[in-house]
């Protein structure tokens, strides 16, 4: 077991010599160590902000959902007030679990142990016999409660952090948040959940998952090469969805733009420079959005926010450490474009073994019909029996189980694909931008953030 | 969030179905498909799968929630499922999985799906069916030695076809909250 | 220590009891009885169950002990059972289990009763008969994503009613010496 | 290497053969047949179980190999199997189980053998059924709490005596590449 | 791994301050922590006196049962002598379990792997093909035999320790012996076991179990509050039972004393110093005891402890460190008041696995029909599938789990319920008395005799 | 977790003092410590030979069979020019695994995560879309194939190393290649495999099954005693099967000889010295041999090598670390004697768990029904349902067991048993040759040899 303040393994190795960042390579052993896992679960997982959920999941006073951050349990609840809270799942008296069921409504949460109660804010209640006093004296009543951690919503998403003062969360999207921005905040209303998350164990190191979701364009080619088998004329249209200009930031976050004129037939002019805005956006709205909601977008983004999001929009990514969020355009027989997202998490379970937990939403105000014609869709393809995403889930273990190899572990993961053509033409948006064929730039920078936090002692 | 997916399935106040007898002629035909079912999903003989499913199916695995007791009815939850399919699209999967790239499940898992405890009830349509039945999964990949198991009830509505039965609806409540598999490219 | 409880269950010198035949009539209700009892249980309705219990039950459940090949006939034990019940202490299980405090059945585990292997004899009473019946229970709860799997016999006596059969007596043979689950809150 | 033992199981070009209804009398005798050799085997009646074995026996147990889909043919490999027995030696594997030092069993595992999907066939030979069946085995030594479970279906070939069925042919389709006990001691 | 000699686990925490005695806090690490775990093994269960079973259970010459000391099988065996030995299950050749069979008779137990025999105290009696000598001269024959246990026998109950030169049993219960006594020691026959004890795996760690033993009353209040609500009458009922004199030592031992005019209607004066004691024992007799027994009783206990018996009896408590005790009144329809008692250990599997073995006694002598009905109502009750320990069980693996979590286990156990009570009047007993509403001393108590054991290097 | 350099294990103890040579005992803790377990997997499994099959499994160009080193997975691949590659089963990309079936036919090997393919000799092929060198260019083409291990066929039989300059694998066989060639050489034809290896699961560590195979004779009368019951006398038989001569080196490699004449009536007469190789040929050919074959047989095997075949041929035994072989004579209604072999390797899977692995093989050009009764006689004994192997396998997860105990794993293997004979008279082998009953000599030369091994720093 290390220290605190370790910056070596205890075998010898630096921890930032795993990243070798001259050969652009990751020890294979970083997915099978429980020494490192133990490490992540303090300096990743202890200090970044997590996504736990949205709020259109708790809308009610004292609605409640039970998620995890890293290995441990926290209660997301909603107070009278309609703030949201997240408090660590672990009674003040003894440790017993204080909620025990997956989602409900409460305002008085009752440790079935010995009776503790707590607010949904966390806040300690009391005790059973209050005469008896059997909380004591040696702990004020303020300091009983349940550990809290930082709050923050974005666009509904429910993000927290035990990192009391780090840094803000607009200063942990970085720039990258101009593009997300696009994707969440787009509308007044917002997306909406359908549904709880799909949930499923995976034999896998939770980085098997989390590199992949920085934007690792390049294994769609192979790995999900039957959707050119069944939906392709032969092999062309999946290496074309290869180029795209990727996007990242210093820490790790990533963005997959594609062209809007490469996708569509419909949209074959919009790169041409002569449409405007708004005869792109009757012919082709934002996923989700209809004609008419041009105007409350417009006030929602800039314009070279609109810009991007009428020729190059981000579709696919991720929000380092394990979130993974794709954005589906579905095409209806009426013409409509719907448009869906999902948003993944993957828990760490142990140095093996990770859960996935798939959110799937809707923009708010979108039909019921629709709504559920989206949401088949998007369970087609992603999640638990996802076409695509079964695939995924049945490598992420192979790759773990070679890591778990004397041998295997001394290999390494290479990130050697750089992108070197000059950032993108007219490009609009800030962080980094790539151009051209899915490169591993992006996923690096992943691993680049992985390594500071990594390095810091906690 | 859309709760209006969630019901109550363990108490029905409505007067009880009629029951199709056990050691029954139509009993035993049922029996014998589903059977036959499950050998042909265990030997990957999904073209004689596909067409068992009815054109108008409706096939559904939903989620499983833990909620207290107080709650019990809304620990099925069918608005994210695991399963929400039409004929076509249970089609489209079954083409996928005998094609040359659904790699989730090539080399092929070893399955197994036992089918116990089958109860068949009339329903308000004339040659409609409903069958409850037990199915106990098992899978096997690669070198596991430790068999993954998943236990289930199956839901089903089924059609009678004169010298077949079809699968008109199929709905999986599955015995766990988080599927201990890391995917469901098998069909329940 | 009490060893008379101890007894040799493998082997029976008496002539073989009378089978109630697979397929006939009776057999056909009697395996209609347990599906049904099955999914009473899994989906909670202890009232239900709690109604086809005779008031002169008796329900246990022994222990199992490893024993060597030569004292096989020990590897049953009856003497501390892990159940052994009347009508009365059932009764007052089941409306424990429907209150509001039993946590350790709140939220409730979900579980499934795979029923198999049934075998029917007559006994020595008119109108009361033997049921043989193997037993998979699946249980699991919160977020286990390994099931508890437990295997076992049920060596039943049933009553027959007329319109319904109620049990009478219920020894279950279950297969482990250690049980692997932390309590048996839930009815085999 | 000898690769001519490999075989495709799963598709058979071959017109389908007669089946022997679930109902009817030779299926029920046939049901009653495989509860009781499973009870044999549950509680070490041994002597009980050889007598069910016909002289000519063939009982085998083939590897299940992971073999891309494209050469799902050659998942079960017939060339160097777990078991390949005839009846002189299945009997000798008997006596020696029920002897002083089959140290491998002694003390005996608790198993259950739960038997479903049983499907019965015609062969060309008359009297001579073909009988497919499921099987799940829980195994439980010493003071595991995890029970061993292993599925597979048994693809049997049986006659008929009249009074009674014997064993002619059992091959036992494991559902694991790598078994996941340490022998198999006990049969299948 | 530590050496053996550490006082501090190797992310330099010491071992003393994991319970801090300023703020009587735990931290809730020692409920998850591999490394706590093994140290446990040696200095607690490498230690102290364990409970492995009672005498009645191999009332023969040759009689074995198999039990477990901490993580080692052993073999509990009674010799043509009468002794009872207690024998490390390791063969002295390669180390195979000598015996493999939960119980059984044999003058011999021989190895099945080479064959080298052992009598019932574990001596070495010679290896097949003896003019071979198969085992060699380089160790005497003396000191083949299985590692012998020092033994002894309270009670009928049989009690071993690796701690050859440690303290004795009585200088372990100490002063809690007088108590004890009351229980164990009160009738010339004493208590004799029913049967095997049911045996079963509850996924937590054993002190989440050991802990409570040391009479946790306050739990009872809310985790089975079913209690109130199927034979109470809205509450009150519990309650009363949570006042009582808990007693405990410096050694982790605790009880609940429960006074007899507050539980039966019958004896609603035993307090008021009127009624002499055979009064009072010929209106409700000791648990077990018929009225004509009293002479007999008086032989086996002081005049004190006499009195405290028909007023304020040991109930329920615990023998650190992991042996719970439960007495169970009866009322009959007769009037008779039946008594049994039931005593578990938790047995250590590993960080967050424990096995919960629970044995049931009645006094010998009881008639077998009494027998029976005392049986059924303790299991009806305790164990497996007793109503009351069921709650328990599905209780420590939350706490666990919650030890697991990386910001969980940083979390407390708090103890900071003191009795601030002026000692029991009149109190008869030696020990630490505590009267008045169930605090949490007992417990801590159990904890501070933990950590000394746990501080001590081996 | 110990650095590479480490002579001590974390709690102190010295690698070296676990194997005590003035006693000739083994601290039992080796079965069950995980940190020796990760040092045996670099210090054994990274160092010596290691058997992974045989050529007749891979007779075609691009067959290949998948199969382990350690706790490595590897690719055995035949290439074009009919040469034998082994190839760790890790891509070079990012640590997928490259081959997903247990055998097959192929001239590339295509990962399906991004598609990297490799030779059936491991180097790199390329990545698709070739024009975007995905595989970047920090590391030529010429690294970036799979990791190769050395490779030596002997006698068909696939052995592999990560030792690329340690001693070859004669070096390895030593003085013990004498015997072995014996066994493996005789013919021209060799050996072939019947068929693909039984797999399975014994949760016991590795060297349970290690040790034993270094010819420990002596268990066979005590829990193989079923074979006397079964198939003997009264005893006597098995115990004349422990007279022969082990032969061991400092290797830990390890054979038994039988005298032919003490173990077929046919063969009385053998050992008179007066009867010419080619009478006694005549009456017993070898195993697998036919009378016409001596001339073959006497052209691969020297005077002495024949002499000894005729005489005490070596029947059973292993080869250090992982090996066990078999050579079974299976005589025929008709009076021929027929002859089968098996091999094993143990796989470590963890501390405590090994996977068996067992080949069955014939003499090439055998009769295919001939075949059948050797396979059929073969897997009667050995293997997964063998009726003396699963005794074995039932009782190393004993042992394992005892050494997780802490108390247990203090506990010692002793080897005390020494033969004091003189070297057998008149033997014409070389290395260590002992004689008359059989004792722990060879196994004790096992455990010095991984005592040298993992005492070296890797
Ligand atoms: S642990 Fe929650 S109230 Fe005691
Ligand atoms: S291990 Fe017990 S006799 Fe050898
Ligand atoms: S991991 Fe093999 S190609 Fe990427
Ligand atoms: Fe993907
Ligand atoms: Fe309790
Ligand atoms: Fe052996």
């Amino acid at each position: 077991m290390l220290t605190r303040t370790s910056t070596t393994l205890s075998d010898g190795t630096r921890i930032a010599d795993l990243v070798r960042t001259e050969t652009r390579e990751v020890e294979l052993r970083v997915l099978s160590d429980a020494e490192i896992y133990e490490l992540e679960m303090e300096r990743v997982f202890g200090k970044t902000w997590l996504l736990l959920g949205h709020a259109s999941e708790i809308p009610n006073s004292g609605d409640f959902v039970m998620r995890d951050m890293g290995n441990d349990s926290v209660i997301v609840a909603r107070d009278r007030a309609g703030d949201i809270h997240v408090s660590l799942n672990v009674c003040a008296h003894r440790g017993m679990r204080v909620c025990l069921s997956d989602r409900g409504n409460t305002q008085i949460h009752k440790c079935v142990y010995h009776g503790w109660a707590f607010k949904p804010n966390g806040d300690f209640i009391g005790s059973p016999i209050a005469e008896e006093k059997m909380h004591g004296e040696l702990t004020p009543k303020s300091e009983l409660g349940l550990r809290k951690a930082r709050v923050h919503i974005y666009a509904g998403l429910i993000f927290a952090t035990w990192n009391l003062d780090g840094p803000s969360f607009d200063e942990f999207l970085g720039e990258m948040k101009w593009y997300y921005d696009m994707i969440f905040q787009r509308t007044a209303g917002g997306w909406e959940v359908l549904g709880p998350p799909q949930r499923f164990m995976v034999d896998a190191n939770w980085k098997a998952a989390g590199e992949q979701s920085a934007a690792d364009g390049f294994h769609t080619l192979t790995l999900h090469r039957w959707l050119d088998e069944m939906f392709g004329n032969g092999g062309s249209e999946l290496t074309s969805t290869m180029y795209g200009v990727e996007v990242g930031s210093d820490h790790g976050h990533a963005l997959r733009c594609q062209s809007l004129s490469k996708k569509f037939a419909r949209a074959r002019d919009f790169d041409s420079g002569t449409m405007s805005v708004e005869e792109r956006w009757n012919i082709l709205p934002a996923p989700g959005c209809t004609p008419d909601m041009l105007d409350e977008v417009r006030k929602n983004l800039t314009p070279e926010q609109m810009e991007q999001l009428m020729t190059n929009p981000p579709q696919v990514g991720g929000i380092f450490p394990n979130v993974l969020l794709a954005c589906i355009y579905a095409p209806q027989p009426d013409g409509r474009i719907l448009g869906s997202m999902a948003l993944h998490t993957y828990i760490p379970r142990g140095p093996d073994r990770l859960e996935f937990v798939n959110w799937v939403f809707a923009e708010k105000g979108t039909s019921e019909e629709d709504k559920q014609t989206m949401l088949r869709n998007t369970i087609f393809m992603l999640g638990t029996s996802g076409l695509v995403e079964q695939d995924d889930s049945d490598t992420w273990p192979h790759m773990t189980a070679s890591a778990r190899g004397t041998q295997g572990r001394k290999m390494t993961m290479k990130y050697q694909a750089i992108n070197k053509l000059p950032p993108p033409a007219n490009w609009r948006g800030p962080a980094k931008a790539y151009d051209g064929f899915t490169k591993d730039d992006t996923q690096w920078n992943w691993w680049m953030y992985w390594r500071e936090l990594m390095s810091i002692p906690a | 969030m859309a709760t209006a997916a969630n019901d109550a399935t363990e108490t029905q106040p409505a007067p009880p179905p009629r029951r199709v007898p056990i050691g029954s002629p139509l009993y035993n035909r049922i029996l014998e498909t589903y059977y036959d079912e499950a050998a042909m999903l265990d030997e990957l003989r999904y073209n004689e799968w596909i067409a068992w499913l009815a054109k108008d199916l409706r096939y559904t695995v939903p989620q499983r929630l833990t909620r207290l007791l107080a709650d019990h009815d809304q620990s099925i939850d069918r608005s994210v499922m695991h399963y929400d399919e039409d004929y076509g699209m249970m089609a489209a999967r079954a083409r996928r999985l005998g094609g040359n790239s659904a790699f989730a499940e090539d080399p092929p898992s070893r399955t197994r799906r036992l089918i116990t405890n089958i109860r068949v009830e009339l329903t308000g349509t004339e040659g409609e069916y409903r069958v409850l039945n037990y199915m106990l999964l098992t899978r096997s990949r690669f070198e596991q030695t430790r068999m993954a198991v998943l236990s289930g009830e199956r839901r089903d509505r089924i059609r009678d076809l004169g010298d077949r039965f079809e699968l008109v609806e199929r709905e999986v409540i599955i015995d766990q909250s988080v599927l201990g598999m890391p995917n469901l490219a098998i069909f329940l």
